[in-house]
């Protein structure tokens, strides 16, 4: 049997292409795929940024990032999803996160990926800290309007 | 029973992790946040602020009205901000 | 200067993993890439298909989806979008369309990629016939939820 | 002036394009489109449907009301069914 959702914590670089032919290759019959990918920027409130930070919760962090996949899953009927989700230090230009859907049709596969990044950033354990140029550190406050998109799924 | 800290509430506690005998007092997860909130170690406020903490319990989230057994896995972190 | 909006449309397959690193090398300081790629069902109201005829208007049909995409660069100040979209005959399992769109943030990035997949079904000169495992062939009707989906960005 | 027929419409008129000499009561897209219903041929009783026929000129969707000049490529098709 093909896992339906495949999902993987860890702090090397994942390749976007090779996770798409993947998840064709387990999701015969979808019609369409949708994804997002997470980039860090070089600057965040007008400062520039060196790197950032991801912490998480090791133990827990598979487990949520799983339930929230398997949600998506139930929610839309899909036929595959992907979540790779990376921690520790990166720096600008590097990919942080990875969510794709698999469906027979395109609303289902694009709602479930739009849903899958706002659950990640709202109820999975990762917390972010941006490095500034200047030597200081922050940890990234938790958005409204990321709990407001999280909320549009309850 | 074991607490973990994580992101800033870990950085403000001055520790990742502790372990605690549980006063037979305390029975929930809010009542355990109460109790950590009238300690006297630097941070110790932050349990007291309502809402900004979260729990989990042997990796799940969960509310303050969650009972507490022992040998649970207690953790406490500031809203999640991943993806 | 880096093109913004980069479009094709051609008979031969695409590489999504290919267009996602072109997409990414020009545009520096995106926070997030979206994406949607359809792929041809091996049925269409519980009969097999065999094969899928693309028809298009070879003299406006990139004309009409670069001002597509470049109406999503405009709307959701997009660094950068690619649309790709074959035309002639398909079999079930191939790649029909590709979307990208690369944004500061996940919101502008989702959005413009529904934008694009919801505008080309509706407004660029494309046809689709479905050739049925008993030889006989129809063209798609077209959705009145295709029309209700592009009539969202109005 | 040069007409251009797609997809199922091109099928039952029997032909993919032709040359019309515009007869001079005929100024706008609308106006050939009841010109065009009115010939005896296949297929032809279509542009009386209204609303199903979608119609470009010079490469652009256009409405019915749209002015024709002597040169215009038009195109007329069914609602498009792409991506």
């Amino acid at each position: 049997m093909r896992e339906r959702v495949v999902v993987r914590i860890e702090s090397g670089d994942f390749d976007p292409g090779a996770e798409f032919r993947l998840l064709c290759e387990r999701t015969a019959g979808a019609g369409g795929i949708g994804s997002f990918v997470g980039i860090v920027r070089g600057e965040a409130g007008g400062r520039a940024i060196t790197a950032m930070t991801l912490e998480h919760y090791p133990a827990m962090t598979e487990r949520a990032v799983r339930a929230i996949a398997e949600e998506a899953q139930r929610r839309w009927g899909l036929l595959g999803a992907t979540v790779v989700h990376r921690v520790g230090r990166l720096v600008p230009g590097e990919q942080i996160v990875l969510v794709m859907a698999a469906a027979a049709h395109r609303e289902p596969a694009l709602a479930a990926t739009s849903f899958l990044i706002d659950w990640l950033k709202t109820k999975a354990p990762f917390w972010k800290k941006e490095h500034f140029a200047d030597g200081t550190a922050a940890w990234v406050a938790a958005q409204a309007a990321d709990e407001a998109a999280a909320a549009r799924w309850r | 029973m074991r607490l973990l800290y994580f992101a800033w509430l870990r950085e403000r506690l001055g520790r990742a992790e502790e372990e605690i005998a549980l006063p037979s007092s305390v029975r929930t997860v809010g009542e355990l946040m109460t109790w950590l909130g009238k300690r006297e170690v630097p941070g110790g406020a932050l349990f007291g602020e309502s809402g900004v903490i979260r729990a989990a319990v042997n990796q799940e989230l969960v509310g303050p009205e969650t009972r507490l057994r022992e040998g649970d896995e207690v953790a406490f972190f500031p809203p999640m901000t991943g993806g």
